[in-house]
């Protein structure tokens, strides 16, 4: 769908991730790493290796098992000048320092009275695939939608990956940055020099005329495939891929519903209290009249993430539960 | 102690002193609404420790937040405006009592979460070292605070990167209702410390020159690289936790014992004592002191309220 | 609505709250309480005060301040044969222990493939009106009822506490039971003898015929003010009361609107990823054919709560706010 | 030593070292998919401390859970079982290596979360308190462990109330690649304790009669009502943290050095020169432990699969 101005390269996700490191931290004396693990091993996922090399112990800082005194000490940091990139290892995880990013990260310019800022990322990787059972294969992304004060960015393609993770980095407000364990490996085209793309613009993925379907992350890649499939049968999907729900892009939402009057939404977290119910309802706020079926929402099962990797398939939306739900909407 | 530095301290526990009690006057009176927690008994404990920073030092601070921002140069009526909810107020009427913050002051803000500011500072130190500009930063924190992970965490964080950071306890023997105690196997709090190897000592947090001195003495230590220390000022708040408490979990025989060594009091008398100051000095001074809380006091009353846009300002940069 | 069969007595919420706990720890001594401040000071709304003299130090455990492992330990007692009633003072402290509830209490049972039971009540308060600032007024309701494994109860009135909370100590599943800081001093009838609610179950609390509101805990009162006011302009208006969110009584919600045709959502809650967004979305499932308009959110704004007693006001639903709401749904 | 004792320990050490080549050789095939953190090396250690609890006696364990759930009695079909997802498995398949437990038989379970039942086991010490039933309770965790809050929250918590525990941390050096020595400031992770008058002891974690004989003494310590304490047990992990891990962290000569002290090895020497086993007796033993590893593997593998409704089932009672 998009259109290179310069030369591109094939890099994977992980690649994509470590090169929007490594150019900001290069740019930017200020911006440095604080979390376990990021330095001599490189990161669970290997997304800063080599970066300790470049840039010595000072910015890329391993630490003890302390997750909440990593955002808080991030958050403190980042008041006071600098613009620190954590990480927790997993979203899994995030319940630990959970009350240093919803109360203090995310608050404390708002109670300051706008007083500070707060150029603090937080890198994490969330989703499943990898049968790694209940405490690292969550998707929690709908907690921090429900906290005023942070942005959420959830990238699905190297491309978006790079462009977004440069331009939190550079934000004056708090980002959580969330990755997916199965994107690491994904491959695509990114531009040779440097790019940025603004939080808040959903992009349009797949163009499409029957159907709105409204995703992100991993089930990007889904429903692709999805409307492949559907393609060969006659049905047109048109594939939002929202990138950033805090900003959340309604009006490309909108706009695309104007035009199919029908709406899917593909997300991997557990669906009670999901991301697909707040696009659901705002959707319902804004394009009420313009919908010939109900909002169908296709997510992941109320249930912890069990290990046995048949039932965790069973458990996240697949490609043929998509097709189905297309389908039922045009019914 | 050279007359001007005697007046400065005096005066600075004096006004919070009579902020506090007037906050509570105006509690009483439905003036000003929700919770406060007062800071009054324990002035010395920020006066002390505070009055040996530089302004570009940091501190963080706690729920009893008052003295600290006094302290670390607040000015009256913006903070009394704040607490009213006022949009003069330092936050604009946005945090309250539980959240006076003044980043131009180096006072990193107090926290309505107990233990919720030690991450802050333990931060602000990394970020010091790495600007390579020598401010220190004291975190300030309660008895109760000390059975936080954060807490545990932040030392051994700071301990291991040597961070600039002055972790003081204010040990008012009680958290909320809890004593000391009944909340942990050992009284002797500066134990914390040692599992990380942080130097550690106790304090009379009565006695304003037993806190800076000692203050001091760790935040020469700060500067000068040798990374982070552990201080429990012995204190005690006269107020109850907050405005609901009955405080039936202490006598009203120990409430009296503790203001004998009323801080201020035990102050002026030395300096009456070593003709640093003369009586008529002090109640003068405490006069003017009064004439400032009420000045600050009507600013705020008079200030008017946040506009209503206010409500959606302030989130994002 | 109800019909007593038994004598009843005027109390407070904060009373029914307190003789739930007795009766249900005189009932049974595997019952104890461990929080922070619950003792000689009874809590820091006065809803445990007697309970330390009636059963001693081992069954009302003051704590430390940690709430992590008052959490942890409350499941380590629920797993071993106690049934232990935790408390979090506020709400707004619970990120500190959100990965135990969110990883331990709530999977454990699930992950260990149902072999073992978490009889383990945990009680907190939310909710704005007293001016504490964004420490103390959050409602988070909706982070959990996204955690399956945990049941989430709101009751709205001294009967519905009561008999709310003596079925949440009896329950073998683990529950979050949120009271509401703006409802210890109301007053409400409830049976001299005792009773049980079943969780899972919402209540009509106002019946009508033009407009179905839907809401919980505080809101309830406002929604029912609103209503009276409605009335007198001869709108009807049916209130469903939810009381639990994990089990979310759809049944209930449906068959009003197969009536009114018409839904507005009263939350007390920031907006965006709130319970009203699950609530909607549910109906918009289930129920899509019988909406004549589009489901109406009245919710908290999206802000950390300001200080400031006017901005507080202007942050959270209020009559007007809720009377608008239904009249739009009608136009 | 009696023989029959000998036998009994030589071989859990065995299985343990057996079942987890086993899991290494089925994760290269890919027959085992996702995470498992591998306990060979470490083995004198659970197996020590758990052969003087009694079966209705707790555990709790960690990410590296295998040979704790061996240990504590666990059936080796079970837990094959549940290593490769199948509904015949300890967790019916739904909790795998991370999530191994096994209430009949008292472990409280492995845990994903680093720290993450440091709580439970301080849980089931009150509860056992309450029940008056003499059981006693020995956390697993780490050395990572220690740095997360809950560690200290727990030992104030269990030390406060004389909580039946004893916090065993298994010091592997590292957590996942960092070393003690980068993550904290002090080495000797017993001062930890120390803050909370927890008597503390380091123990050398490849000597499996050292762990026993350590171990026994703070299960009578706390059985006798005398409270929690802290062990820590020197040791080792022979593969990587994960499967991924390239142990960059550490040096190959490191490794060597310690599978030179293989508590499998050290403890059957013993034994020889002790003459309580002979040589062919050992490689007997070691050749029947394998048959019944195959014969766990085996059944695991032709165990069938979760039926599809049970995605939905076990979630609440
Ligand atoms: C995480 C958290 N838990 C509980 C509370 C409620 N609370 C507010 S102040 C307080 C007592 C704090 O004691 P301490 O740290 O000794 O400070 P002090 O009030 O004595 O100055 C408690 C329990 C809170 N604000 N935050
Ligand atoms: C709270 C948390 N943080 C990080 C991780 C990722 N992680 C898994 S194991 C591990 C290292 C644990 O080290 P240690 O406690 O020493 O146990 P060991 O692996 O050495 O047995 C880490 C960082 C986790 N599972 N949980
Ligand atoms: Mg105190
Ligand atoms: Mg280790």
């Amino acid at each position: 769908m998009r259109i290179y101005m310069s030369k591109t390269k094939e890099i994977t996700y992980r690649q994509a991730l470590n090169e929007a490191l490594f150019e900001e931290m290069k740019r930017d004396e200020k911006v440095f790493l604080m979390a376990e693990d990021i330095g001599p091993y490189g990161g669970a996922y290997g997304v800063t290796l080599g970066l300790l090399e470049k840039f010595g112990e000072e910015r890329v800082r391993d630490t003890a098992i302390s997750e909440a005194a990593i955002i808080g000490a991030g958050l403190g940091a980042a008041m006071t000048g600098m613009r620190p990139v954590v990480e927790i290892m997993y979203i899994d995880f995030i319940g630990i320092c959970m009350g240093q990013i919803n109360n203090q990260v995310a608050k404390i310019r708002y109670m300051f009275g706008g007083k500070t800022k707060v150029p603090l990322v937080i890198r994490t990787e969330g989703g499943t695939g990898r049968t790694l059972g209940a405490h690292h294969s969550q998707s929690l992304e709908s907690w921090f939608i429900h906290i005023p004060g942070i942005k959420v960015v959830m990238p699905a393609t190297p491309y978006d990956a790079k462009g977004l993770l440069k331009t939190s980095i550079r934000d004056d407000n708090p980002i959580l940055f969330i990755e997916h364990k199965m994107l690491y490996n994904t491959k695509g085209e990114v531009p040779e020099e440097e790019y940025l793309i603004p939080l808040g613009q959903a992009e349009v993925k797949r163009k499409g005329s029957d159907v709105t379907l409204i995703t992100y992350s991993r089930m990007l890649l889904y429903s692709l495939e999805a409307a492949d499939e559907l393609e060969k049968e006659g049905i047109s999907v048109e594939i939002i891929d929202l990138r950033s729900l805090i900003p959340l892009d309604v009006k490309t939402i909108i706009a695309s519903i104007k035009k199919t009057n029908r709406v899917v939404i593909v997300e991997e977290d557990c669906k009670t209290g999901g991301v697909g119910a707040e696009v659901g309802m705002q959707i319902m706020e804004n394009a009420f009249d313009y919908l010939d079926a109900p909002i169908k929402r296709v997510a992941g099962a109320d249930v912890p993430m069990p290990k046995s990797p048949i039932l965790e398939k069973l458990a996240i939306p697949d490609k043929e539960r998509i097709v189905k739900a297309v389908k039922e909407t045009l019914k | 102690m050279e007359k001007e530095e005697a007046i400065f301290l005096l005066k600075k526990m004096m006004q919070i002193r009579q902020f506090e009690d007037k906050i509570s006057e105006l509690l009483g009176k439905n003036i000003a609404q929700g919770g406060s927690h007062l800071y009054a008994g324990e002035e010395a404990v920020a006066v002390g420790a505070i009055s040996v920073l530089n302004p570009d030092d940091y501190i963080t601070s706690t729920h009893r937040g008052h003295g600290h921002a006094i302290a670390k140069g607040g000015k009256l009526p913006e903070l009394m405006a704040e607490i009213l909810g006022k949009a003069t107020g330092v936050c604009k009427g946005k945090g309250g009592s539980l959240h006076l913050a003044d980043l131009s002051q180096g006072n990193l803000g107090a926290n309505g979460i107990v233990g919720g500011s030690l991450g802050i500072a333990t931060g602000a130190g990394i970020s010091v070292k790495m600007r390579k500009t020598k401010q220190v930063v004291i975190s300030f924190f309660g008895d109760g605070a000390l059975n936080q992970g954060i807490f545990h965490e932040s030392l051994n964080m700071a301990a291991k990167w040597h961070l600039p950071v002055i972790y003081l306890c204010e040990n008012n023997l009680y958290a909320m209702s809890v004593s000391v105690k009944r909340a942990t196997a050992v009284e002797d709090l500066t134990r914390r410390a040692l599992a990380y190897d942080i130097p550690a000592e106790k304090v009379d947090g009565m006695d304003i020159l037993a806190v800076r001195k000692a203050v001091k003495k760790w935040v020469d230590f700060a500067r000068e690289g040798k990374g982070p220390s552990f201080l429990v000022c012995n204190t005690y708040r006269y107020y109850g936790h907050s405005r609901s408490d009955a405080r039936v979990y202490r006598t009203r025989e120990e409430e009296k014992s503790w203001r004998e060594k009323d801080p201020i009091i035990l102050f002026s008398k030395k300096l009456i004592e070593g003709n640093v100051l003369k009586e008529e000095e002090i109640k003068d001074l405490e006069k003017k002191v009064r004439e400032k809380i009420e000045a600050a006091t009507k600013f705020a009353m008079e200030s008017p309220l946040p506009e209503p846009e206010a409500l959606y300002e302030d989130l994002y940069v």
